[in-house]
């Protein structure tokens, strides 16, 4: 009798994550059910009781919160991610992040494109890593800040602002949007996706380790993630 | 059809589904608290007035919210109700029960709308003919107000099927459990060029929507036309 | 038995008054705005007066002293409003039947059917009170009423939309109601005519305030009155009693002044009946006229001579223990040198008394 | 002058007439349901016929056939509604003004306070229509028609909720408006004594159709239309001049039968005025009766004598070039052997003539 | 008050801001809809009344995206209105556009049945009176429509204060010039025990919206006593 796996997953994980599930699914006539959305209302859903099986966050803070609920089983450092800085011009020319970056010169007046800096992990360690060399308080009016990582993309990839700030995994897949530089890995707090298994039953432990198959690393690499084993 | 995954489908079979059944349970309760608004004089009117307007006024995140601490498995009404065998978190239950609170404050003030432009006089009238309080409401008021129950509940069967904020806060997004259209389109929206797919979805549910719309439209223009002696 | 006591106050109106009516009909007359609606009202339950005690038949239905208060749907009271108030929503036919559900006793279709074929509504049973006329709506209205199977009625001005012909049809109805049914009426009506053929007992309201109250036949050839009740209409009633229909067609009426002839049935013999005779119908002569058109030419006795608005008066004339009024010009009186006590003839006209002036009973 | 022809069906009901009125009051009569309102509401453009052509005073309002159709707004026809469709959310003085703004003169404000005062609203100016009696109702709403300086007036039953003396007053005005500011007046009614007191033209209006058109006193004089104006009512119009106030009060008015006395007030000595006598009120005799207190016998002689309901029979008499019709019994015709082209006295009592039968020109 | 930061003061004013302007600038052009929908009989009636009620049906995110891109400044409208100097994008005119759009069917549906509750005879008996069409509108119905405008306008303001989907989508979360409450309050419950601040912003907001609605029943049920004849 096939097994069934409930998969609470950060909604930026997506694309890569139905592939992954796809591919486990084929290979042991399981079936997955994954459900995307913040990694905060994820993790108060757990909380709740939510009959999930696995997490995958896209902020160790709400997986600290499920930990507590003492629901999880296993829980590891799934994958590794890096931040960009994008344009929505073709033409724009690649730059240096450093303390001498005029970003304002840049934006020529338009906006730069962030998600929620205070609560949205791609924004948190955007603002820190601006925050590092010292361009935060100049810049901090004329950030945009999207509710998420995709709505920071639709906006430059719009042209609503010219500039943003994303994962290198989602600059990837838009076509719309050019990497001009890439934030150094120290100017930021690790960018870190963890798991979690929650139950104990056999689909979730076969896919639970089919995560961090080769097979999926492949996958979630071609999305321009980095695996963490 | 090719151009619909079977899990596009399954979530437009869900969101039907669920706007159904939100709107049809919360239409007596909506009606009923029409009318309590509308022409009794009560204590803590202001607050039942209030309450049901809470969810336009709230961010539909924090209306979720709410909906999950109350009726969570391990909450106290979600508790209680688990008892009975009834559980909503994570289910279409709980999706339809998140629409139908999203959607209950426009069905209450349509119906309320039209329960204030009854004349009184017709309702003395029945009355003086013998009918009690509910016969009068039922053979009077009920039919008089038809036009504004069928537009409260279409109102509230088109904001049901765009529900979204409640809905993924509450139950979250399980495919084929409780990923409705709108829930459905986000995900693609998570998709890199998946604006298309979200497209597809977007015209279906405006498709379902506006059909149901029309469909309501002219019934109320029929109910009219009875009423003004035309048909 | 109606006992109705009632004190509101309206802003800028305040009704008092108190009446306790015989069973019958029981006439509410008074000038726009008297509060003639405001006390039928009351009556159905559809106002709660400051103060106020009513009840028919022995059943109290309000008695704010004892805090009794009967909501209107328990009262069982049939009530053709002033304005319609039919039901949009509802064809004719179920506006018409909406009481039926609730009478104690279920009415048979004859009912039904009678009531329509009196208010001529056949061709209309299917339509929707808006496509209907003015007076369609009120014979709808009162149709209604008719049907709810109450234990009283109230009708605020019922056939003021209808025309001479239709109200002629549908008064002996009420007549019925009164005497064959039993059913007390509480009638508002501005015509002194309807009010004069159907009331037991009339009552004169005038700004809140009850103006006039009795028996009809008082009230009516009441001098003081008339000119509240409409100058042409005032008038006596005399009781009589059919003695039989001679060849010509014409009725024969036994009255204490002697035998009137009426130019139309009015019931088998034996009959009793009320005479309304207007008092500018009444000529008198001082001897018997010979070679007049008029049939009725009776005896009579001038009891009082009361000036009226100038340059007419009133006389009051006994005809046995009857009264009868006749309105003449003072010219007339001085020419026939008319004074109280003297003996005269009434010459009354068949045609005169139109056939809305007989009154059952 | 005002044209009218319309052509219209609703479910079950046609509408087609055709009558072209001189000015002064049309008044439309009908039994309900007869299509009045129909043709009212056509008039002020509240209804597009399928066919038909109105015309005011030579403009046209109305005409399908060169697709002209005035927007009611355009038409300045004031009209009191059958139910009075008073603006609720406005007290009575903002409804009473609501056409002022309109106007094509200013109206002075002395204006409004004499309609206020005619209509009795005083106190009621600053009611809320919720707040007013049913006949409080309809009197604002002929204030507020009578207020917006209509070109016309169109009235459907105004006087329906009305008693009797509010009526008395309002008449008055109404001849007034014909007569001095020579008004178009579109007149519906159920009380032919209104009907015969204002209208210059009556149109007959029986399902749809139009059953008889003509001069006011050729049509109530009509014995083929008696019973259509209900059988009390049928009665002709003669024409006289006030001649004078006699010493006792009494007003003197010249006919062609005679001199006619009246029991009030009629006017200006010279002022020509119309006398409407009721058949049941005229009694004949074949000699000239003494002694009786009627007052008025005029010699006539029998044109025409035409069975009505039996067993009456309507007895037409000539006083000159004036048309008189009683109804008789026919006994009477027999005992007084009247046959047509004889002379007799046509006796009327002075007060049987009610000031509302006397009318204006 | 120290428990509500220099920030969430401002999130408070443009908030009633935001939903002020909203509900202002949608009332006239919301009362004209729904009088043409509800009196009048045009081709595209079905497509206008089904145009209206998107806001409502679509989920708010995607309304959002339709607006940025009608709006962004290189978009087709934003273009436009950029040389006119009006940007919308990313300023707190653009929020109330956003509320405006969301709260748009809501205000028309009210408003819509209120006048179809109105008796046309008496708009009749006006026109009889001399009053164009204009001017019975102005004087007869819209006076007897009040108490469904103000439902319709309190409606419109609650949702415009509630509103987040849509508005996050178009103009993001710029604190002091995008930054409403709902965003705020958002914000807030994205972070891990964040609850407590969010519930503060709640409590404001909720207030906020109530009080306009006690106040806006008080007033209708003075329009509507003093209809009835009472006041
Ligand atoms: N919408 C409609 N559909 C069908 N028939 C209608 C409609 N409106 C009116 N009628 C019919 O048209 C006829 C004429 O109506 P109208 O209102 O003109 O009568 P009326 O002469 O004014 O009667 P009343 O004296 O009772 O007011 C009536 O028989 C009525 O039933
Ligand atoms: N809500 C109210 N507030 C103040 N006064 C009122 C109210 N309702 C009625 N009135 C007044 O009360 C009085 C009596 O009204 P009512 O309706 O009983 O009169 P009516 O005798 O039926 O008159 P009509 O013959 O005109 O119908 C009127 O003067 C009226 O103006
Ligand atoms: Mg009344
Ligand atoms: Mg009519």
């Amino acid at each position: 009798q096939a097994g069934e796996v409930t998969v609470f997953a950060a909604a930026s994980m997506k694309t890569a994550l139905d592939e992954v599930a796809k591919s486990w699914e084929e290979k042991t006539g399981d079936s997955a059910h994954i459900s995307y959305a913040g990694s905060g209302a994820l993790a108060r859903q757990i909380a709740a009781g939510a009959p999930a099986d696995i997490y995958i966050s896209a902020n160790p803070g709400w997986m600290e919160t499920v930990a507590r609920t003492g629901r999880v089983q296993a829980q590891e450092d799934l994958l590794a991610n890096r931040l960009v800085l994008i344009a929505h011009d073709p033409q724009a020319s690649q730059v240096t992040i450093g303390p001498d970056l005029d970003l304002e010169a840049l934006l020529k007046g338009g906006k730069l494109a962030m998600s929620l800096v205070n609560s949205v992990p791609a924004g948190q360690y955007g603002k820190a890593a601006l925050a590092h060399y010292g361009l935060w308080d100049a810049i901090a009016p004329d950030v945009a800040q999207a509710d998420n990582v995709r709505a920071t993309l639709a906006m430059v990839a719009l042209g609503a602002a010219p500039y943003g700030i994303t994962y290198a995994t989602d600059a990837v897949a838009e076509p719309r949007v050019h990497v001009v530089a890439t934030f150094p890995d120290d100017s930021h707090p690790p960018i870190r996706y963890p798991a979690a298994r929650l139950t104990d039953t056999e689909a979730a432990q076969s896919f639970y380790e089919a995560l961090t198959s080769p097979a999926a690393a492949k996958i979630f690499e071609a999305q321009g993630f980095h695996t963490l084993k | 059809m090719n151009w619909l995954s079977g899990q596009d489908w399954q979530a437009v079979a869900l969101s039907l589904k669920v706007a159904g059944w939100a709107t049809a349970l919360s239409l007596p309760p909506g009606i009923f608290v029409a009318y309590a608004l509308a022409r009794w004089r009560f204590a803590g009117r202001s607050i039942v007035n209030g309450l049901v307007h809470l969810p336009l006024i709230l961010p539909p995140v924090v209306t979720g919210y709410l909906l999950l601490i109350g009726f969570a498995p391990n909450g106290p009404i979600g508790g209680a109700l688990a008892k009975i065998g009834l559980t909503l978190a994570f289910t279409w239950k709980g999706a339809a029960l998140a629409a139908g609170v999203m959607a209950f404050p426009l069905m209450v003030r349509a119906i309320r709308l039209a329960i204030e432009a009854v004349d009184p006089k017709l309702e003395e009238a029945a009355a003086t003919l013998g009918a009690s309080r509910a016969w009068v409401f039922a053979t009077v008021t009920l039919p008089l107000i038809a036009p504004g129950v069928l537009a409260g509940a279409i109102t509230a069967y088109a904001k049901a099927m765009g529900e979204f904020g409640a809905t993924i806060t509450f139950v979250s997004n399980i495919p084929g459990q409780t990923q409705t259209l709108p829930l459905a389109i986000y995900s693609q929206l998570q998709v890199p060029g998946g604006e298309a797919d979200a497209a597809r979805l977007v015209v279906i549910s405006v498709t379902l929507a506006l059909g149901a719309l029309l469909v309501s439209e002219w019934l109320a223009r029929r109910i009219a036309a009875r009423i003004a002696g035309r048909g | 038995m109606l006992e109705i006591s009632l004190r509101h106050r309206l802003s800028g109106f305040t009704l008092d008054l108190a009446l306790s009516a015989p069973s019958g009909v029981t006439a509410l007359f008074g000038p726009s705005g008297a509060g003639k609606t405001t006390v039928v009202n009351a009556v159905a339950g559809l106002l709660r007066p400051e103060q106020g005690r009513i009840a028919v038949g022995g059943e109290v239905l309000l008695d704010t002293g004892a805090n009794i208060c009967l909501p209107p749907h328990k009262r069982r009271i049939g009530y053709v409003f002033q304005d319609a108030r039919l039901f949009p929503h509802l064809s004719v036919r179920a506006n018409l039947l909406y009481g039926r559900r609730f009478a104690p006793v279920s009415r048979d279709g004859a009912e039904f059917d009678r009531v329509v074929a009196m208010l001529g509504l056949e061709a209309l049973l299917e339509r929707r009170p808006a496509a209907l006329s003015g007076g369609e709506k009120s014979r709808v209205a009162l149709g209604r009423a008719l049907l709810c199977a109450p234990r009283m009625l109230l009708m605020d001005e019922p056939l003021a939309a209808l025309d001479a012909a239709r109200k002629e049809e549908i008064l002996p109805y009420f007549e019925r109601l009164r005497d064959e049914v039993q059913l007390p009426i509480l009638y508002v009506s501005h015509a002194p005519a309807e009010v004069a053929r159907l009331a037991t007992s009339v009552a004169l309201i005038e700004a809140g305030h009850l103006r006039g109250f009795g028996p009809a036949r008082e009230v009516l050839s009441d001098p003081g009155l008339a000119p509240s009740l409409g100058m042409r209409e005032a008038g006596a009633v005399i009781s009589g009693q059919v003695a039989g229909q001679e060849a010509d067609g014409l009725a024969r009426i036994e009255t204490a002044g002697g035998p009137v002839l009426l130019p139309y049935p009015t019931g088998q013999p034996g009959q009793a009946l009320r005479l309304r005779i207007h008092a500018g119908d009444v000529t008198l002569a001082r001897g018997r006229p010979e070679g007049l058109s008029a049939l009725n030419i009776l005896p009579a006795r001038i009891t009082q001579i009361r000036p009226a608005e100038a340059p007419s008066v009133y006389v009051q004339l006994a005809l046995g223990p009857e009264r009868l009024l006749a309105r003449l010009t003072t010219r007339s009186v001085a020419a026939l040198g008319l004074t109280e006590g003297m003996e005269c003839h009434a010459i009354i006209k068949a045609m005169s008394v139109a056939s809305e002036d007989v009154l059952g009973r």
